[in-house]
């Protein structure tokens, strides 16, 4: 197919970002999976980056698979370890804009460490981190982020742990940028996207999605767009909130912005002073 | 005995606690005397696995009392910390901070550091904020004290004894010299706000007790959330 | 290699085998090192951090192992030489990304400075008890090549090999040694750069449409890799791929992509194994011995050859994959094996298993604290030869 | 001493094998499960989370695998049965701290749901890969025992078998599923408690001022205290001696420890010892016309079921075929293979890998007999007909070899147009 010069129509607006090849994709009507994936895709093509220099690296999860289905270099990695894999890609071409784009589950729960560390260097990282409360791919457990009291099949009989609240947590670790959305707030999304990824350092945002399949089922809270449509109407945009008060209440209003937006050395900087420094 | 854990005996002593339901756990190994002097059980776990082994501890006895000594913490268990505090399980971590800063509150200090073959990087990779962390995942009680601060520290791991809850005391240990130069370069604050902690070279190190609220823990939650749903049939964790 | 960068401090050194470990890697290009420091290892950063400027190196120390061998996989797809380096409870936990650097088909070695015992164990002691975890250690069907060096000259030469190695299969490769070798301070000999030959990996030329990341009907099963930012716009995976690196989840594709990673290996044992015998020709006893027990064993067989018994050695410098042939021809002119071990019968048990009844073969505990003698294995040969 | 009635949920049920796995565990006194979710293996967890409130059990969903496998550990030394569950990269991930239990001689059970591998693999379908792990899998020597179920009804007894073997041994016991069983739905009677026999924890019962944590009784196991109890427990994952102490090597000890090194015996050996010398007692086979038989199919777990119907058609066929199925696949049954060896002609074992046990069984014959391996990569299980082409294979085939014959399946033949040896040499 390499001599093609006819213009075909266009299949997908995204069409060069995408593996068309891998269409239709496997998550379920009506997720806020897809969103994010418009949204990251919006924001590559407003960036105008040379594609070539940018890589996407995946965990594992519903949300894991992002990665198959962008059409630049990208990893579907193992669960929880995105983020050092990424730090690996990052440290070995520091030339490459590395994106990772995990689920709440596999960055807060069993990545939560590299997560912390990734921060406290501030390797030049952006973490795309969809959050929609629940562990989706293995058929609806208890996540860390999982509000009290909602249900799921690992707390049949109503979630008691007090949830993570992810932008505080990367602000404590020392991410030099954290936003937080919902996935209906499309636009917003995006050009937060692209100010996380022109940043230099590790930012965060977060995108809060439903998940049609098993929270919203387990919790009879409607289909899909239904709980887009709550999570949207319920959020409030508070630019620059404490983190502190962005813990997500079972139902109730979502504090959506920009939280944290502020400057330290990268990893990188931080090693070539050093280096200076021995002079070396 | 090493200092920390004869602060640690008068920590024990003060608060009238009863020594026998106290475990500590730690991913350090400490000389084998240590249950004879303090009368307590010792488990010394694989590396960074010292918070969820307490944790498999305390829900399955919920009268013990686990203490968890970390040594160089900052890095493998960091998850495990981050979610037991979100969990609020009722643990008391002491944290063995042993940083390396030629430098404080711009002044160098007297001596040579020992070699520290583990960081070269020591000079520049930021140590972490661990009181803002322990924060930031909703511990109860968040202090930080220097091994020289003998009878704070102590009065602290009492007090942290009384807390239901998780507690996290960050004790800054190093080689006597060096301890006593941050020993002289510190500065107490109670109450102070944990992100203005984070301890950097141009700064005193600040130390006191910066957290001490009430949240209710894991094993009060889910007593509290299945009695509400199931009544008597429920078998409460006691 | 786009990232040639190789520094070699030729001439004659007085080294441990740590520091001869991280001088094969900067000999071999190596240009990423993501660890977590745990002792007996870290002897190995050391070195290297005082001189990683020099081949424009990246040195990060991770916030656990099972994160560090994750950067180094990716580090690797960047196109450098990567290692990591570790000891026992270390290697435990970086199980899980062997099964990804398999899967993954990237080149990378992996340094497992054992010591002796279970969990933690005796941390200064010299231990070979992860010989079979180094083989079986992850989820799932691999093969994987193994070394075992024996002197810090050993050390610096199979490390080059080590990286050699990984390329040429691209596959991860484990180098077990143990403190013993590690701590040891002898004259190694660095060659002149030229006389150092490190295989590359094997780069795709072709057009960029038609790059396959799996592609499975080369000649060598071992498909061509490219970087990233090449522009190839791959995408991998540690799902069962197809031969694009696309998710396809059925059982021919387990066998295209499982079965082929298997026999990529299996079917060029001869190209990998490297042995070495003593004395086996007219041998009636052969010493199998692998790491430092090796040294030992040499000394058995000088010692009790005085003696007029006729005995061998074979050492193992691949410990996997194992030299089943070899063990077989040998079993069928000999009566007897003993293979002494610091741990309780692992190699010993794939020694029986290639004897296949010819030989018989005789286990012997050869304690971490009688490292450096000889005396049970005379002992032992005595015995058998009786 | 039987199960307490109020754990055992005695009944017929139409249900899977992580479910029954489950059942079994609570009925064996299961009281604690820290897990983490995987695909396959989630069923029981989520099983287990339903009924632990009304049996006073506690269920946690941990952060990840490294801690639930350690808050497992910890459960165990706080006195109560205590297990985990999980699949391929969840055991990967357990591995160090599965060490510490061996070390440490904690009881437990770990369940592993296994999935075709290696790395992510195919998470919804079987595979048998994990069989050597399960063994080797952590750094040092240690042993385990591992037992492999072949349906729901046998993942409920099993499970109760793995706590029975796990607090008799203090032994870590690996129960090694594969997802055909977990996810396999069928009838499963449970009965009644007085007739489900449980092993209670060995507890030592002398003067607390005497007690010695790693003093051995005449089978080489040492009874258990709990913690919390005035015991002044010193546990390390250290070698250690008798008493728990570690033993370390003086020459670069930090000051403090060196004053505590003296001439101690380490403990280690026992660890392999109390297993391999109790072997007899641990090992359970099932034999089927062994007695004259010409070929022997070895199997485990979910491919005995596979190849119990190849057994069938061969024997139709008149080739005089026997069947031997490891129900604990380790310890390994040595004396058992190298006797059959003598006495037959060959041994056919299908194995959802690419060949783990069948070097086992290859070791043991000792060169007297033929082995044959038939692949299987995973994903789903074999085609009884490659079983039987491969019993055929060696029942017609009188040359003797040197190694392990791999059986070209209809897979291979398929995927490479032959086998992959052709590809090399054309």
């Amino acid at each position: 197919m390499a001599n093609t010069n006819i213009k075909k129509e266009k299949l997908h607006p995204m069409e060069n970002l995408l593996r068309m090849d891998r269409i239709p994709h496997i998550w379920c009507p009506g997720c806020g999976i897809g969103n994010a994936v418009s949204a990251f895709a919006e924001a590559l093509d407003k960036l105008e980056l040379n594609l070539d220099q940018l890589c996407v690296v995946s965990g594992i999860g519903c949300t894991g698979r992002v990665a198959g289905y962008i059409k630049v270099d990208s990893f579907h990695t193992t669960h929880g370890r995105a983020i050092p894999y990424a730090t690996g890609i990052k440290l070995g071409n520091p030339k490459m804009k590395v994106v990772v784009i995990s689920g709440d589950g596999d960055l807060v729960s069993i990545g939560g460490n590299h997560f912390v560390h990734a921060a406290r260097r501030n390797i030049d990282l952006t973490v795309i981190c969809v959050n929609n409360f629940i562990y989706a791919m293995t058929g609806g457990q208890v996540a860390p982020t999982t509000p009290t009291p909602a249900y799921t099949t690992t707390s049949p009989f109503g979630n008691f742990e007090t949830p993570s609240n992810v932008p505080q947590l990367a602000e404590a670790s020392g991410a030099v940028y954290v936003a937080r959305w919902t996935a209906l707030h499309m636009r917003r999304l995006t050009y937060s996207i692209i100010d996380a990824m022109q940043k230099p350092g590790f930012s965060v945002v977060e995108v809060i999605s439903p998940c049609a399949m098993y929270y919203s089922r387990i919790n009879r809270l409607g289909d899909g767009l239904d709980m887009m449509k709550f999570y949207y109407d319920n959020s409030v945009i508070k630019h620059g909130e404490p983190t502190d008060n962005l813990e997500i209440d079972y139902q109730k209003e979502i504090i959506v912005g920009k939280f944290v937006d502020r400057e330290r050395p990268t990893f990188s900087d931080a090693l070539q002073n050093w280096l200076k420094g021995k002079g070396g | 005995m090493e200092k920390i854990i004869e602060i640690f005996k008068q920590g024990i002593e003060s608060s009238k606690i009863d020594k026998q339901k106290i475990c500590m756990v730690s991913d350090i190994p400490y000389p084998s005397d240590i249950t004879d002097y303090l009368g307590i059980d010792f488990f010394h776990t694989s590396r960074g696995r010292a918070i969820p082994f307490a944790t498999g501890m305390k829900l399955s006895n919920p009268n013990l009392k686990p203490v968890v000594f970390i040594g160089d913490f900052a890095t493998l268990g960091g998850n495990h910390f981050v979610h037991a505090g979100r969990r609020n399980m009722d643990i008391n971590v002491i944290c063995i901070n042993k940083f390396n800063y030629q430098k404080i509150a711009g002044e160098d200090a007297p001596v040579k550091f020992p070699r520290i073959p583990f960081l070269p990087y020591a000079s520049f990779d930021e140590p972490l904020n661990i009181p803002h962390l322990a924060r930031s995942c909703a511990g109860v009680y968040v202090a930080r004290w220097t091994l020289l601060h003998t009878d704070k520290l102590s009065e602290s791991i009492a007090e942290s004894f009384s807390k239901v809850g998780f507690t996290v005391i960050d004790v800054i240990s190093h080689i006597p010299e060096v301890l006593d130069f941050y020993y002289k370069h510190s500065e107490e604050k109670a109450g102070e706000d944990t992100l203005e902690v984070k301890i950097t070279p141009d700064k005193k190190i600040i130390v006191g007790k910066f957290i001490d609220r009430e949240r209710p823990t894991f094993i009060d939650a889910y007593n509290e959330q299945l009695s509400s749903v199931l009544g008597d049939k429920f078998i409460k964790l006691e | 290699m786009k990232n040639s960068n190789i520094s070699v401090q030729s001439g004659t050194h007085t080294l441990t085998g740590c520091q001869a470990c991280a001088e094969g890697a900067l000999s071999a290009g190596c240009s990423f090192l993501g660890y977590y420091p745990i002792h007996p290892s870290f002897d190995i950063v050391e070195r290297y951090a005082e001189r990683f400027s020099d081949v424009d190196g990246v040195l990060i120390q991770m916030e656990d192992e099972v994160s560090a061998l994750a950067a180094v996989l990716g580090a690797s797809w960047t196109g450098k030489r990567a290692m990591t380096v570790t000891t026992g409870t270390g290697f435990a936990q970086m199980a899980e990304h062997i099964g990804l650097g398999i899967m993954l088909e990237t080149p990378c070695v992996i340094v497992d400075v054992q010591r002796d015992g279970p969990s933690e164990g005796i941390p200064c002691n010299p231990g070979a008890s992860d010989i079979m975890q180094a083989r079986w250690g992850s989820h799932g069907d691999y093969e994987i090549i193994a070394l075992s060096p024996n002197s810090p000259q050993d050390m610096y030469d199979l490390t080059i090999k080590a990286f050699s190695l990984s390329e040429k299969y691209r596959t991860p490769v484990v180098i077990v040694t143990d403190t013993d070798i590690c701590n040891k301070k002898e004259k190694i000999n660095i060659p002149d750069s030229k006389d150092i030959k490190v295989s590359t990996r094997k780069y795709y030329k072709g057009k960029k449409e038609n790059y396959l990341p799996f592609q499975y009907d080369t000649k060598d099963l071992i498909p061509p890799m490219v970087d990233v930012m090449d522009g190839y716009r791959f995408h991998v995976t540690g799902l069962t791929h197809d031969e694009r690196g696309y998710p396809v989840m059925n059982d021919e594709c387990q066998e295209l992509n499982v079965h082929r990673i298997v026999q990529k290996i299996r079917l060029f044992v001869d190209d990998i194994i490297d042995i070495e015998e003593e004395k086996t020709d007219d041998a009636e006893v052969v010493i199998v011995s692998y790491g430092t027990t090796s040294n030992d064993a040499l000394n058995a067989v000088k010692q009790v050859r005085k003696e007029g018994i006729k005995a061998g050695n074979l050492r193992l410098k691949t410990v996997w994959p194992f030299p089943e042939k070899k063990i077989l021809e040998l079993a069928k002119k000999i009566d007897n094996f003993i293979v002494p071990e610091i741990n309780y019968g692992q190699i010993y048990l794939e020694v029986e298993r290639c004897a296949r009844g010819e030989a018989k073969t005789h286990f012997l505990h050869h304690d971490s604290k009688k490292v450096g003698t000889a005396e049970d294995i005379i002992k032992l040969l005595k015995k058998v030869t009786k | 001493m039987k199960a307490n009635p109020n754990d055992v949920f005695t009944g017929i049920y139409y249900i899977d094998g992580d479910v029954a796995a489950a059942y079994g565990a609570l009925a064996a006194g299961c009281k604690f499960l820290g897990g983490y979710p995987i695909t396959p293996s989630t069923e029981a967890a989520e099983a287990f989370a339903r009924k632990a409130p009304y049996v006073g059990a506690q269920f946690i969903q941990m952060e990840d695998e490294l801690g639930s496998i350690a808050s497992v550990l910890g459960a165990s030394w706080a006195g109560k049965k205590s297990m985990t569950i999980t699949s391929g990269p969840g055991y990967s991930l357990m591995m160090e701290n599965i060490g510490l239990g061996a070390a440490m001689e904690i009881p437990f059970i770990i369940i592993n749901i296994q999935r075709g591998g290696p790395s992510t693999g195919v998470p919804t379908s079987t595979g048998q890969a994990d069989i050597m792990q399960s063994r080797w899998g952590s750094n040092g020597d240690y042993e385990v025992i591992a037992l492999a179920p072949d349906s729901p009804q046998e993942s409920f007894e099993f499970t109760i078998k793995a706590f029975n073997l796990a607090e008799r041994y203090r032994v870590p016991v690996m129960l090694m599923a594969d997802e055909c069983v977990g996810h396999m739905t069928e009838k499963v009677v449970i009965p009644e408690a007085s007739e489900i026999e449980v092993e209670p924890r060995r507890f030592y019962k002398g003067k607390k001022e005497d007690y010695i944590p790693y003093k051995r009784d005449k089978d080489l196991v040492s009874p258990l205290v709990r913690a919390g109890e005035g015991y002044k427990l010193y546990i390390t994952g250290l070698t250690h001696d008798e008493k728990g102490y570690p033993i370390l090597n003086n020459k670069s000890l930090p000051d403090i420890t060196k004053a505590t090194v003296k001439n101690k015996k380490s403990t280690n050996q026992f660890l392999v010892d109390k297993i391999r010398k109790n072997k007899d007692d641990i090992i359970e086979l099932q034999e089927q016309d062994l007695e004259d038989a010409e070929v022997v199919i070895v199997s485990y777990g979910i491919t005995s079921r596979v190849a119990y119907r190849a057994y069938e058609q061969a024997k139709k066929q008149g080739i005089k075929v026997g069947m031997l199925r490891l129900v604990t696949v380790w310890p390994f049954p040595d004396e058992k293979i190298t006797e059959l060896a003598k006495s037959v002609k060959g041994f056919v074992v299908p194995e959802i890998n690419y060949g783990q046990i069948v070097f086992e069984v290859d070791r043991c014959s000792h060169g007297q007999a033929n082995t044959i391996l038939v692949p299987h990569g995973g994903a789903s299980v074999h085609k009884p007909e490659d079983i039987l082409g491969a019993i055929k294979q060696i029942a017609t085939d009188d040359k003797k070899y040197d190694n392990v014959i791999e059986y070209t399946t209809s897979l291979e033949k398929l995927i490479f147009k032959g086998s992959l040896t052709e590809i090399i040499n054309k």
